[in-house]
């Protein structure tokens, strides 16, 4: 059922006006404050209020001024925008407050506030485009909207990262825009619609091309290896923008591409199709996302600093999104859709502890970070939760994605995939428990073991993200949940 | 009303001619008087213009015979669908106008103001007459009037080098007025007409002798040294560069693009109507050489230290986005250039704006710094927010980043040579404008992302008479980005009279 | 070795562009397009149409009018241009080039050129207004006249000819052929005409001619005293050095 | 095309052919020569080759000039006089253009006291 | 007897820009370039086109030339200066 409705433009729209607000009138501390949250209260209310529509399987459009012929400007709020608008704003509102105690006394804050707002609109717009055009549009203006982010600190170092982010993106959006055209000339449309607007009499070679490029395009945000080199550097971002860019907007808008290409502008038939045909495009995409995963996993290994560590288990965990869509399965994509939720929540804690801990302490390296958990018992409580998530041990948020990936991977015939992802979760082991350790069964090299815990704003987010992950874990099944929604967007994908 | 919407035409062009060539005489005891006097002109032949805009989109082409003498006996002014660009020069010449005030005060001595303006003036002249005139030896002469003023326009300031770069722009355009002139020669030895549509008549009418193909080869090399296309780009990047900055965003944005409408007069304008002479190896040659040009001025951007040299050297290479956009075009099946043409022709209009808007921020910048190299000019944009705000959304822009206008642009150009079966155009394209965006955030990262170095502290914002015409484009390229039916209303019908379909005419898939 | 290869590049295109002309119809004989298609009214009404005997100067005064207000457009930017680059003469600051060089002028060349300047300045006055008729026309008068401001300030001296020619009044002579053309093209519009029209119906028949004839010289005279004005100034403005 | 044919239209067209040998020549001037006002008068060169192209084309054999005074007849023959009347245009553009380019040489001597091409490259 | 002078003219008028080019004075090179433009105007004479003729004569002959000259005083007198 489609409902013309002015919603889905108004919640980009929200953060849009805010960042303009912050910039006419940022300079305020207390103004830029007050723009910041309640932007993201009222946007968290406006999608929110889409919700039980959307559960009962309404789409709410809005239908805009025709942007070049052919293509209008569409939002279009579905199962799977609706879920990922409201992963993003959830996390919005908690990545702001954090924010606002993680940049005090930090230089340029009102552009930094300013370019987060559009950081977040534009991803609720990559969340409800309903076109790959508009899609586009939103994950370019993502791309530039980031960049002041990254180079935030302003150090060689930085510029050096921002570059390298540029690059990577950028590539990857110019490969994204020649195969959107090509899919204009093929279909004459590029509204995502399912099961798909492209069909096996295209041309498969032409077809497994533009995979590839879509691919490419979209994996570098989504960081598959060999195209995750821009991630790790961009880690010398402040930690709001990491929390931001590694678990909610950047990243996620990659394999938010990738579930839209496969699903929405392919569709399952025609993969199926093809890989009748020979070209098997979706299998070569999952065993690029498991052999990420292992690799990543490895290398995060060998990280010494916290935060390059927590972006190589990113890489390794968006891989498991991608896996799970790459399965052509409904219990794999269920189970790498939802991973979008979890992963960000647990991910996004892990980051706020990293932060937190380098505010109060100014340590980056796990090798420094003896007995931590003596010093800030809650901080690293919330650490520990979010380790276990990781690692997919119930009753954690991590658990659930994982056992709906390996259903899929069953569904599929695919023992190897089960394998991978035991042996990942091992490796996820390897490298979190190390820390967890290192907090709370090693002396601090001062000795000095009294509580001192970060600022509440610092704090909060930590703890109510932890609490989430237990939640999503152990109310899995609950109407309102990341999974029900996953389930809905899934049941479009498949036709069931 | 209708009566007067008739005239309008060769009243912007008179307009033009009789404010530059009154300039002297009013400004003779007051010397800046001069800006007010061009100023006042600019914005009648404005009036006249959207007038002659309005009725065509209305009413259609105008047809006006000078004198009264019927077409081809007397000299027809023919303002259709590609003359509408006349609209954008008289827009971008008032507010370049209005921003010279202060800059040229401050750059020239003040008895050669009203040179200025007057050359300025006749530039427009030029470039107005050159887009509506039906004739082609009048075309020539118009040529001739924008170019000489040009030439003279990048030598005014006593700066050193100017004098160099200026003849430089000076021989490449004086060789490719008499390629012009050859050819019109040529085309009046085998048709006996000089009115083009009589000429594309007359072409029908005789068997195609190898001089109509070197007459179309000599206009093509003739047009695509005044667009500055590869290889023949040379005389650009200095004369752009050294020229003071509003008469840069003059060339740039303007004059650059008079090549191309001499293109589109010529080929389809003359052959292409003629329908007699395949000219399809032509073009074809254009769009390869068209796609080296991005691939060129692109790469040479990237290694300029000098703001203005940047930006010259991208507008080589948007010179090549809008020529490899006009030339995907099909002998037998015209409508299968469409896209591509809407593409070449809304980036003629788009890269106008962004181009000025560049060039004025950067002109902003050196009158309050005295400074154009990139490592003078870091953290610049923490003292001129506004100024380096605007700089930033054109760069966006041109780089083709959504949604502002560039992106437009990019699209329509990658569409149409993909549906064409260029798709190393297209690629060709997508990976010029990856290496332009990178050098425009190096200016980007030097003017906001650095802290301000020494000699810079004391700047402030630029006067207002520059910040008007900047904040003015710089917001129309990211409205035109966005609402881009607005110029794409007017574009499509251009582009669809071109290629010989009806104005209305609508493409596959919408 | 790059000059060989230049010679080789032109050779070949001089080939094709001899190719290309040569293929042509015969030059001069009477069926080429050239002289088939336009030039039959032009020979049968043109003289009727255009008020003037010299067909050359009625094609360039009316049918193809615009272009004429181009060429004189043209001198009056190479004037501009000459002025933005080079700067316009002083005569307290300036003089020419001929002065400061030590050469003495003969008495022979200043004899012949005080009897013979106001004779050429009279046959420019001459041709521009007799261009209808006879060969000759305000362009050719124009270069005339200016030739003759070249001779008597080479022979002179550079201050007689800036004082005499002052500046006041060189400003508007120089701007004549451009605003001729405007004045007659308004008149035209106000009548509702199209720009350049000489034949004004608003004008009562009997003397419609007259008016046109008057239009017409008015153009001539402008197009002649602009050009030479231009010409004379172009030649001041490159003639002129600092004084010590 | 035959050789009888080709010197056949060789002939008929001298004019033709003599206004580009004269525009290579121009070129070649253009093109080879380092020095600037040597350059330009290349430049003048082809631009007259142009005109002398132009105004043979308008030609007809035993025309008279297209001026109607006494002794003409009904049967007179006239050269085309369009030809003309564009080369007359064209006559004070490239004037125009010369006088620019020799004043901006000036302009360019006393900046950089040369007027050879390539030395003023090096100047750079 | 015309068209033989036609092709004197013509050939003349070679000789003369061959000569503009191979004069290493500008001076010379100037006045040949004027002689240049003289032939051209007796050309266009036999061309019947007296307009041109006494246009060219004047702006070819006259005034470019003295332009050149006053150019050539100012500045270099040897091309390869």
């Amino acid at each position: 059922m489609i409902v013309n409705d002015i919603r889905p433009l108004l919640a980009p729209m929200i953060s849009i006006l805010c960042a303009v607000l912050i910039f006419w009138r940022g300079g305020n501390a207390f103004l830029r404050r007050s723009f910041s949250i309640s932007a993201a209260i009222v946007k968290w209310v406006v999608v929110f209020s889409m919700l039980q529509g959307s559960l009962a399987g309404k789409i709410y459009v809005t239908e805009l001024i025709p942007f070049v012929p052919g293509i209008s400007f569409l939002l279009r709020v579905d199962g799977l925008g609706m879920f990922f608008g409201m992963v993003s704003s959830t996390l919005w509102i908690i990545t702001t407050v954090y924010a606002i105690g993680y940049m005090e006394g930090e230089h340029a804050r009102k552009r930094f506030f300013a370019f987060f707002a559009l950081c977040v609109s534009t991803t609720v717009g990559i969340a409800f485009a309903g076109n790959l055009f508009t899609l586009f549009v939103f994950y370019e203006m993502l791309t530039v909207c980031t960049y002041p982010l990254v180079i935030h600190e302003e150090t060689p170092e930085a510029m050096r990262a921002g570059r390298k982010y540029l690059v990577y993106t950028l590539t990857g959006g110019s490969l994204i825009l020649f195969s959107t055209a090509l899919t204009f000339y093929l279909a004459d449309t590029v509204t995502f619609a399912e099961p798909g607007i492209l069909s096996i009499s295209n041309g498969v070679g032409l077809l497994a091309a533009m995979f590839a490029m879509f691919m490419l395009g979209f994996g570098v945000k989504a960081a598959i290896m060999p195209l995750h080199g821009w991630l790790p550097s961009a880690m010398v971002a402040p930690t709001p923008v990491s929390a931001l860019l590694h678990a909610v907007a950047v990243v996620k808008a990659g394999v938010f591409g990738i579930t839209r290409i496969i699903y929405n502008i392919f569709g399952v038939s025609t993969l199926k199709d093809m890989a009748l045909e020979g070209m098997d495009v979706a299998s070569v995409l999952m065993w690029a996302a498991l052999i990420t995963i292992i690799c990543a996993s490895l290398m995060a290994l060998m990280q010494d600093g916290l935060k390059k560590r927590l972006a190589y288990s990113t890489v390794s965990q968006l891989s498991y999104i991608v896996l799970g869509v790459s399965l052509l399965t409904p219990d794999g994509a269920l189970g790498g859709i939802v991973h979008i939720a979890n992963q960000a929540f647990m991910k996004i804690t892990m980051f706020f502890v990293a932060g937190a801990i380098y505010k109060k302490t100014h340590k980056k390296n796990i090798s420094e970070m003896h007995g931590i958990g003596h010093k800030m018992p809650l901080t690293m409580a919330t650490f520990t939760i979010a380790s276990l998530g990781m690692m997919g041990l119930p009753p954690t948020a991590g658990f659930i994605s994982k056992w709906y990936l390996c259903l899929g991977a069953l569904d599929a015939g695919k023992m190897v995939v089960v394998v991978i992802l035991l042996l990942s979760s091992f490796l996820n082991a390897a490298y979190f428990l190390p820390i967890v350790y290192r907090a709370y069964f090693m002396k601090p090299q001062d000795g000095n073991l009294k509580t001192d815990e970060a600022h509440w704003t610092l704090l909060v987010p930590c703890v109510i993200c932890a609490l989430y992950v237990i939640a999503l874990g152990l109310f899995a099944d609950l109407p309102f949940v990341p999974l029900a929604l996953a389930r809905g967007a899934v049941t479009g994908f498949f036709g069931l | 009303m209708a009566e007067f919407a008739h005239h309008c035409p060769v009243l912007m062009v008179i307009t033009f001619l009789a404010g530059a060539v009154l300039t002297p005489i009013v400004s003779k005891s007051k010397k800046k008087f001069s800006f007010w006097w061009a100023f006042f002109v600019s914005l009648l032949a404005l009036l006249f213009s959207s007038c002659a805009v309005w009725s065509l989109y209305t009413k259609g082409p105008i047809s006006y015979w000078l004198g009264g003498w019927e077409p081809p006996y007397g000299i027809e002014i023919y303002f259709d669908y590609i003359s509408s660009i006349t609209f954008l020069m008289t827009v971008l010449g008032a507010l370049i106008i209005l921003y010279s005030k202060k800059y040229i005060e401050h750059d020239i001595k003040e008895e050669k103001l009203p040179v200025y303006y007057t050359l300025v003036l006749l530039l427009l002249c030029g470039m107005v007459g050159f887009s509506i005139t039906g004739d082609m030896f009048n075309l020539y002469v118009f040529l001739e009037i924008l170019s000489l003023s040009g030439y003279a326009l990048i030598a005014i300031t006593e700066e050193k080098l100017t004098a160099m770069a200026s003849f430089k722009y000076l021989v490449m355009g004086a060789v490719s007025s008499m390629c012009v002139l050859a050819g019109v020669a040529l085309l009046y030895n085998v048709t006996g007409t000089l009115n083009m549509s009589d000429m594309a008549l007359r072409l029908q009418q005789f068997e195609p002798i190898a001089t109509s193909y070197m007459a179309l080869c000599l206009f093509v090399v003739g047009f695509c040294v005044k667009a500055a296309m590869f290889p023949v780009h040379v005389w650009l990047p200095d004369a752009h560069a050294l020229a003071p900055s509003p008469v840069s965003a003059l060339l740039s944005g303007l004059v650059i693009k008079v090549g191309i409408v001499g293109l589109l007069r010529v080929i389809y304008g003359i052959y292409r109507l003629g329908g007699a002479i395949d000219f399809t190896t032509v073009t074809n040659f254009m769009g390869w050489l068209a796609a080296i040009t991005v691939l060129v001025g692109a790469f040479f951007a990237f290694f300029q230290d000098d703001i203005k040299m940047i930006f010259a050297y991208s507008s080589i290479s948007n010179i090549g986005y809008i020529i490899m956009g006009i030339s995907l075009i099909s002998f037998t099946q015209p409508e299968r250039g469409y896209l591509g043409m809407v593409g070449g022709l809304i980036h003629i209009f788009n890269h106008a704006i962004i181009k000025s808007t560049l060039f004025l921020c950067a002109g902003a910048i050196i009158y309050k710094t005295g400074f154009r190299k990139l490592s003078d000019l870091r953290g610049i944009g923490k003292k001129m927010p506004i100024t380096c705000g605007a700089l930033t959304i054109a760069a966006l822009s041109i780089a083709g980043i959504p949604p502002t206008a560039g992106f437009i642009c990019k699209w329509f150009i990658v569409l149409g040579a993909i549906e064409f079966g260029r798709g190393i155009w297209a690629a060709a394209l997508l990976i010029g404008a990856i290496f332009v965006f990178a050098y425009y955030i190096k200016i980007v990262n030097a003017i906001f992302f650095r802290e301000p170095a020494e000699p810079i502290l004391e700047v402030d914002e630029a006067p207002l008479s520059m910040l008007i015409p900047i904040v003015i484009l710089a917001i129309s390229c990211l409205v035109f980005g966005v609402f881009a039916y607005l110029p794409l209303a007017v574009i499509k019908p251009a582009a669809a009279t071109i290629l010989g379909l009806p104005p209305t005419y609508i493409p596959p898939g919408g | 070795m790059k000059k060989g290869l230049v010679v080789f590049a032109l050779f070949l295109l001089w080939i094709l562009l001899v190719y290309t002309v040569i293929v042509l119809p015969p030059m001069g004989s009477p069926e080429n397009p050239t002289n088939t298609h336009i030039i039959p009214r032009y020979l049968e009404k043109g003289v009727e149409e255009g008020g003037a005997h010299n067909l050359v100067t009625g094609i360039i005064l009316n049918y193809r009018g615009f272009d004429t207000m181009g060429e004189v457009t043209v001198i009056f930017v190479a004037l501009t241009c000459v002025l933005a680059v080079l700067g316009r003469e002083n005569i307290l600051r300036h003089t020419s080039k001929a002065e400061v060089s030590s050469v003495e002028k003969s008495v022979i060349v200043k004899c012949v050129v005080r009897f013979l300047a106001p004779f050429i300045i009279l046959f420019a006055f001459y041709i521009i207004l007799h261009g209808a008729e006879s060969p000759g026309g305000g362009f050719q008068g124009g270069a005339i006249l200016g030739a003759s401001v070249i001779i008597i300030t080479l022979t002179f001296g550079f201050a007689l000819v800036a004082k005499k020619l002052s500046l006041k009044y060189r400003v508007l002579f120089e701007s004549a052929g451009p605003l001729s053309f405007f004045i007659a093209g308004m008149v035209a519009i106000f009548c509702g005409q199209n720009f350049l029209t000489y034949l004004l119906p608003c004008v009562a028949h009997t003397y419609q001619d007259f008016v046109r004839h008057l239009l017409l010289i008015m153009v001539e005279i402008g197009i002649g005293v602009g050009g030479g004005a231009a010409i004379s100034s172009i030649f001041l403005a490159m003639e002129k050095v600092e004084k010590e | 095309m035959s050789v009888s044919e080709l010197f056949y239209k060789l002939n008929v067209n001298f004019n033709y052919v003599v206004a580009m040998t004269l525009f290579i020549i121009g070129l070649y001037t253009l093109i080879s020569k380092p020095n600037l006002i040597k350059k330009f008068m290349g430049l003048n060169i082809m631009e007259t080759s142009i005109f002398l192209f132009i105004v043979s084309s308008g030609a007809i054999a035993g025309g008279k000039a297209p001026i109607f005074g006494e002794g003409v007849g009904p049967e007179t023959v006239f050269v085309n006089p369009i030809p003309q009347a564009l080369i007359l245009t064209g006559i004070v553009v490239a004037m125009s253009t010369t006088a620019l380019a020799l004043s901006l040489m000036i302009k360019l001597y006393e900046q950089c006291g040369t007027l050879n091409a390539d030395k003023l490259k090096e100047l750079k | 007897m015309l068209r033989s002078l036609d092709v004197i003219l013509l050939v003349f008028l070679l000789v003369t820009a061959v000569g503009v080019v191979r004069t290493k004075d500008l001076l010379g090179a100037s006045i040949i370039f004027s002689a240049y433009s003289f032939t051209m105007a007796i050309v266009w004479q036999q061309l019947s086109a007296p307009d041109l003729a006494l246009t060219e004569a004047a702006v070819g002959a006259g005034v470019t030339t003295v332009l050149f000259l006053i150019t050539i005083s100012r500045t270099v007198r040897r091309e390869d200066e």
